[in-house]
């Protein structure tokens, strides 16, 4: 199985987002923004950073990449896409997931250990996970504060489209302490914590997010 | 003057003033630069000659002390040494790593973000230099009083600033200091440290070699900040209104780094360099001289050629221009169009500005005319030297005598809880989050360890686990008290700290924090600091591989405590076996590795309880380190213990809380009839240990000579000294843990400290 | 060259903590006649040419502001 | 309630990486014409009472913005 990971300019989680494809049991494979080749891929990884700096907004100048158009169109198909902290707000700027994601709350960069609660384990990037399972992987951010209209929260609420909550604190002032959404079919999810740094005892603070990566090596097999 | 002044004219116009005294320079300065032309300088070679003969640039205080970590033994691991942009040390597999710590003092006091956020910036292209993928940094850093309100300005900017740099290149923060000081005020010190790793064929030189290659200007467009500006502030004292000069300070923007950190990497792997060299301070003017002199030609610049932001810059502006992501490259002709091709790729500005020439001079042309013809070492590498007079400190005896010994101490088990909840409270003792959880620690993957670990560990490579382990310390205090001893203290703890996690200490850098070198009695306790940090590295056998001095750290005639900051760099043959710093299981054997006399002098506890500085500093003695450093190594190598920890400022009360709070676990521990020397003294070579296998710790301790004291036995959530105290470790935490927050925690301590512009954040 | 200014504001209802945090701060020095504060970005476009009104204010809806948080008001040289 | 403008802008001299990157982007959306951008921050205040100008300028020039790299515009209601 191919995974692609797309490094954007400014992309720097790139590196562990293809370990963690890797340590899944798939094929890392290294995409590029300003190519239009997706290089025959099963499913796509945006992975975390400052792509273009977080200048504008962050990921609104990655969201008008070349290579987005494809990510796009695949994506509205069926593709699974996973965005991660920055890629989830590309996803967001690209359209691809409702809301967006703003300046946390108290105005600094947060980097720690965050308890996250799985609410669905039935999109294609979270069902190596039991419904309600907690886990705790890595927050890092300075505008991972998700917001929407309310009438829209109500809206995803109630077509269970948060995938992954925050719990035993909120880091950023999230909404409904909303951490990733998805996809009306559940194939394109979007979280601001890390699960490619919760993959390896030595360097995580848990291996709880391993399960993202197995989750969708699934989610292409039954596809 | 609108008339370009050319070499011509300034041959035919010997007598036209010229403002060398407003540069900085002294009159013997200028002499000498006639005297070397055999004519005036051109307003851009008096604009050259001044920002690289400023004390930043040229050392001309310290240099003739530094010259001692030169003479030091040869060491088999230091592949380059000092001199070069940073030093280069074998770590085994072929790998080399290379570290360095600079100082952007000045810039972070007149603009804290962008000051801390360019001094970071700077650090890592001085890695990328030397042709290694910086991995991680690490900051040490020195404020005012934590309540002053100056400190609320300067402080959160600062974090901010090495935050919001660091974190969008993607380098993980491992670890550093946050201290605080009286006389630090009006005197931040930032610090920033870079690690760097290659394979050996990849170390690249800053040099200029082969007639006719190209020279080539790469990164940000050239504009109008900074001019003179880290080399100006960093050589002035700041008088009690602040700097004098307000220059406009330099703007960093973290994501063309990014870009040209990728783009050197790719350049390097295709071989596409022959030298190389960033543009730090003094802009082009270091950059074209100090690769000209280093080589074996001379070279040719055509400054019509760079690239600007403003066209209104004069040539003299241009030379002397501090902007931000700028590198410079010679690069044979036939690879030029390869080199542009991946600067094209990652959206890099490259242009050819100039070239490598036969003969022995830095030539600038402007607009067709020539504006300088110099021999380039001239500039770089034959400033200025001063041999300055230097004073043992008026007060020093007085200081000396002034023993700790004689405060009052806890007398009764409430007294002695009450100092310990204070020295732990204290902005020095209490937890740090508040600020490293504004760095990303994880990016990369490979943080093995980092703050508030003792020291930070990063794995190099996912096949065979070999790591670096990495710590930066510098105590002010002790250097005050005695600057020999203090700076060997401080290098003993970064050494101890790199032992604790397992690993093998090999090479050292350094950035020396001092004030006025104009001051007889400031340039001694420099002197006796490098002295002192040379002896120590003899002894211990570790090279020097580089360091930076940063002087006129003081406000009016004061000056801050001296702060030599040591960097100790180690190696993890495998580190899985890295040893944590905290208590994570119950039922393990708490042991005192070491021995503890009744040392108070700098402490903690004196500075905290009784707001006093005096008497002299805790005993070195670094044969001991070294023994117990390597039983550390061993210890760690047959996984015989589970957690370590240094002692150092707080004592044994610090150590025992951090290491109880770090995962909740608590312990019952007996710390004998003395408890106050016990828990409070700051003796060196002491190290916590825990183990589930205390008679096979305490048969390699015997067997090394290292003394063991057993403390007791972890589990529980107080911490309790049979007989005497009991620390709830909710209690424990609620003042070892708010401290921070109280002082800058809140939103609006945030407004004002991250300007309109850069302000990445995701 | 002529000048448009893109204003671009948070909607009402979206929260703004950077505002809220200046208005602390406005408090606390003593400031009490700032009621409210809300923070925007401000840009200054220099165009070539005579501006194209549709294309700058495409330009400003839909890559200078988020429409999901987002308003603009755009400021023409001869406004 | 009267509302004050202040605009916030680096000066003149201080490179804007924010700008830049937003005028690469706009270059490769194929909008041309525009020729430079440079972005800044917009903050709106509601005064109670008639804004006082002085200390608005005040707070303008020390909380809102950093005068050592950025120059303030305050713009009043009748202006
Ligand atoms: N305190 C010090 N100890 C050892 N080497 C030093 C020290 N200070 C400066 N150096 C060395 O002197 C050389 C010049 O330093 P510097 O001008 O700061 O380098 P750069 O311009 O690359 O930042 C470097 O090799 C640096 O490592
Ligand atoms: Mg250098």
């Amino acid at each position: 199985m191919r995974i692609g990971v797309i490094t954007f300019p400014g992309s720097l989680d790139d590196v562990d987002a293809a370990r963690a494809v890797r340590l899944a049991g798939a094929e890392p494979v290294a995409l590029w923004h300003a190519d239009h080749d997706l290089k025959d891929v099963d499913a796509i990884v945006l992975p975390g950073g400052f792509s273009y700096g977080d200048y504008l907004r962050a990921g609104a100048i990655a969201a008008r990449a070349p290579l987005m158009q494809e990510v796009m169109d695949r994506a509205r198909a069926g593709m699974p896409v996973l965005g991660i902290c920055n890629g989830f707000q590309v996803l967001c700027e690209a359209g691809l997931l409702p809301g967006a994601l703003t300046r946390n709350s108290h105005l600094h960069f947060r980097n720690r250990d965050q308890a996250l609660r799985i609410e669905r384990a039935d999109t294609a990037w979270t069902a190596s996970y039991a419904p309600g399972e907690r886990i705790v992987v890595p927050v890092k951010n300075g505008e991972g504060r998700y917001v929407a209209a309310d009438a829209d929260l109500d809206r995803l609420e109630g077509e269970g489209r948060v995938a992954v909550r925050y719990v035993e604190g909120n880091p950023n002032g999230s909404m409904r302490d909303i951490a990733g959404v998805s996809s009306e079919n559940g194939r394109v999810v979007g979280l601001m914590p890390h699960p490619e740094h919760a993959v390896e005892d030595l360097t995580g603070p848990s291996t709880d997010g391993l399960g993202f990566f197995t989750s969708v090596l699934k989610a292409v097999v039954s596809a | 003057m609108s008339q370009v002044d050319t070499v011509g004219r300034a041959a035919t116009t010997p007598d036209e003033e010229q403002p060398w005294a407003e540069l900085g320079l002294k009159d013997d300065e200028y002499a000498r630069i006639r005297d070397i032309l055999g004519r005036r300088p051109t307003t851009a070679e008096l604009a050259m000659y001044s920002v690289m003969w400023s004390e930043h640039c040229s050392y001309k205080s310290s240099k003739v002390h530094l010259r001692q970590f030169g003479d030091l033994p040869k060491s088999e691991a230091l592949l380059v040494g000092i001199g070069e942009n940073a030093g280069v040390v074998d770590v085994g597999d072929g790998y080399a790593v290379t570290f360095k710590v600079e100082s952007h003092n000045h810039p972070s006091y007149v603009e804290p973000y962008q000051g801390a956020a360019t001094g970071v910036g700077g650090i890592v292209r001085d890695i990328l230099t030397m042709g290694a993928r910086p991995v991680a940094v690490m900051d040490s850093l020195r404020f005012g009083r934590a309540d002053a309100p100056d400190t609320a300005r300067v402080l959160p900017g600062v974090v901010a600033g090495v935050g919001g740099y660091g974190n969008c290149l993607g380098l993980p923060n491992i670890g550093g200091e946050v201290l605080f000081d009286d006389c630090y005020a009006g005197n931040p010190l930032v610090n920033a440290l870079c690690v760097g790793v290659m394979k050996h064929e990849d170390v690249r030189l800053a040099k200029a070699e082969g007639v006719g290659n190209k020279v080539i200007l790469f990164g940000a467009r050239t504009g109008g900040d900074g001019i003179g500006g880290v080399s100006v502030l960093a050589s002035e004292t700041f008088d009690a209104e602040g700097p004098a000069k307000r220059p406009s300070v330099q703007v960093g923007d973290p994501f063309t780094e990014k870009l040209l950190i990728e783009a050197c990497l790719e350049i390097f792997a295709q071989d596409l360099v022959t030298g190389i060299q960033d543009l730090g301070g003094a802009g082009l003017s270091c950059a074209t001289s100090e690769l000209a002199s280093a080589g074996t030609g001379g070279m040719h610049i055509d400054l019509d050629a760079v690239p600007l932001r403003d066209s209104t810059l004069t040539p003299a502006e241009i030379l002397m221009s501090e902007s931000q992501e700028r590198m410079c490259a010679i690069v044979e002709p036939a690879k030029v169009d390869a080199f542009l091709a991946v600067c094209r790729k990652w959206d890099v500005l490259a242009t050819v500005i100039g070239e490598v020439t036969d003969g022995d001079r830095l030539t600038v042309d402007w607009h067709g005319e020539r504006i300088v013809d110099v021999p380039p070492r001239t500039v770089a590498h034959e400033g200025p030297v001063y041999e300055r007079p230097m004073r043992r400190p008026a007060d020093l005896d007085a200081l000396q005598a002034d023993d700790p010994a004689a405060l009052p101490r806890p007398q009764t088990p409430e007294e002695l809880t009450a100092h310990w909840l204070a020295v732990v409270a204290s902005p020095d003792g209490a937890d740090k989050s508040w600020v490293t959880e504004q760095y990303d620690r994880y990016v990369r993957g490979n943080t093995v360890l980092a703050q508030p670990d003792d020291a930070g560990v990063v794995r190099i490579d996912e096949q065979t686990h070999r790591g670096i382990a990495l710590s930066l310390d510098g105590n002010g205090r002790y250097a005050r008290l005695d600057p020999y001893t203090g700076a060997q203290l401080n290098l003993a703890e970064a050494y101890r700290n790199v032992a604790v996690s397992g690993a093998r200490p090999l090479a050292v850098t350094n950035c020396l924090n001092f004030g006025s070198p104009e001051e007889p009695e400031v340039m001694w306790q420099f002197a006796e600091a490098v002295r002192g940090l040379a002896d120590a590295c003899r002894d211990l056998g570790l090279p020097v591989t580089g360091g930076n001095v940063s002087l006129y750290n003081q406000t009016g005639d004061v000056a801050i405590n001296p702060t030599p900051v040591i960097g100790v760099l180690g190696v993890h043959d495998d580190v899985r076996r890295r040893v944590p710093t905290g208590w994570r299981a119950a039922g393990e054997t708490v042991l005192l590795l070491g021995e503890t006399r009744p040392e108070f002098g700098g402490s903690a506890w004196a500075s905290v309880v009784h707001g006093h500085l005096g008497g002299r500093p805790p005993a070195i003695d670094l044969g001991a380190e070294r023994t117990l450093g390597e039983l550390l190594a061993a210890l760690a190598h047959q996984d015989l213990v589970t957690s370590a920890h240094d002692l150092a400022d707080g004592g044994l009360a610090q150590a025992l809380a951090e290491s109880a709070l770090r995962h909740g676990v608590g312990a019952r521990l007996g710390v004998g009839d003395d408890p106050f020397t016990a828990l409070f003294s700051e003796s060196t070579a002491r190290v916590v240990v825990t183990t589930t296998d205390a008679a096979a710790v305490r048969r390699a301790a015997g067997q090394a000579g290292v003394s063991v004291t057993e403390l007791g036995t972890t589990g529980g959530e107080v911490l309790t000294v049979e007989g005497l105290l009991e620390l709830p470790l909710a209690e424990l935490r609620a003042a070892w843990s708010t401290t921070l927050p109280a002082l800058f925690g809140a939103p609006e301590d945030a407004v004002g400290t991250v300007p309109a512009g850069t302000v990445p954040s995701s | 060259m002529p000048r448009v200014v893109v204003d671009v504001v948070l909607k009402p209802e979206i929260s703004d903590p950077q505002g809220q945090a200046v208005l602390a701060a406005l408090g606390r020095l003593g400031h009490d006649s700032v009621r409210s504060v809300r923070q925007g970005k401000h840009f200054v476009l220099e165009v070539d040419g005579t501006p194209d009104e549709a294309e700058l204010r495409k330009i400003a809806e839909t890559l200078l502001a988020n429409p999901v948080i987002e308003d603009v008001e755009l400021h023409f040289p001869n406004d």
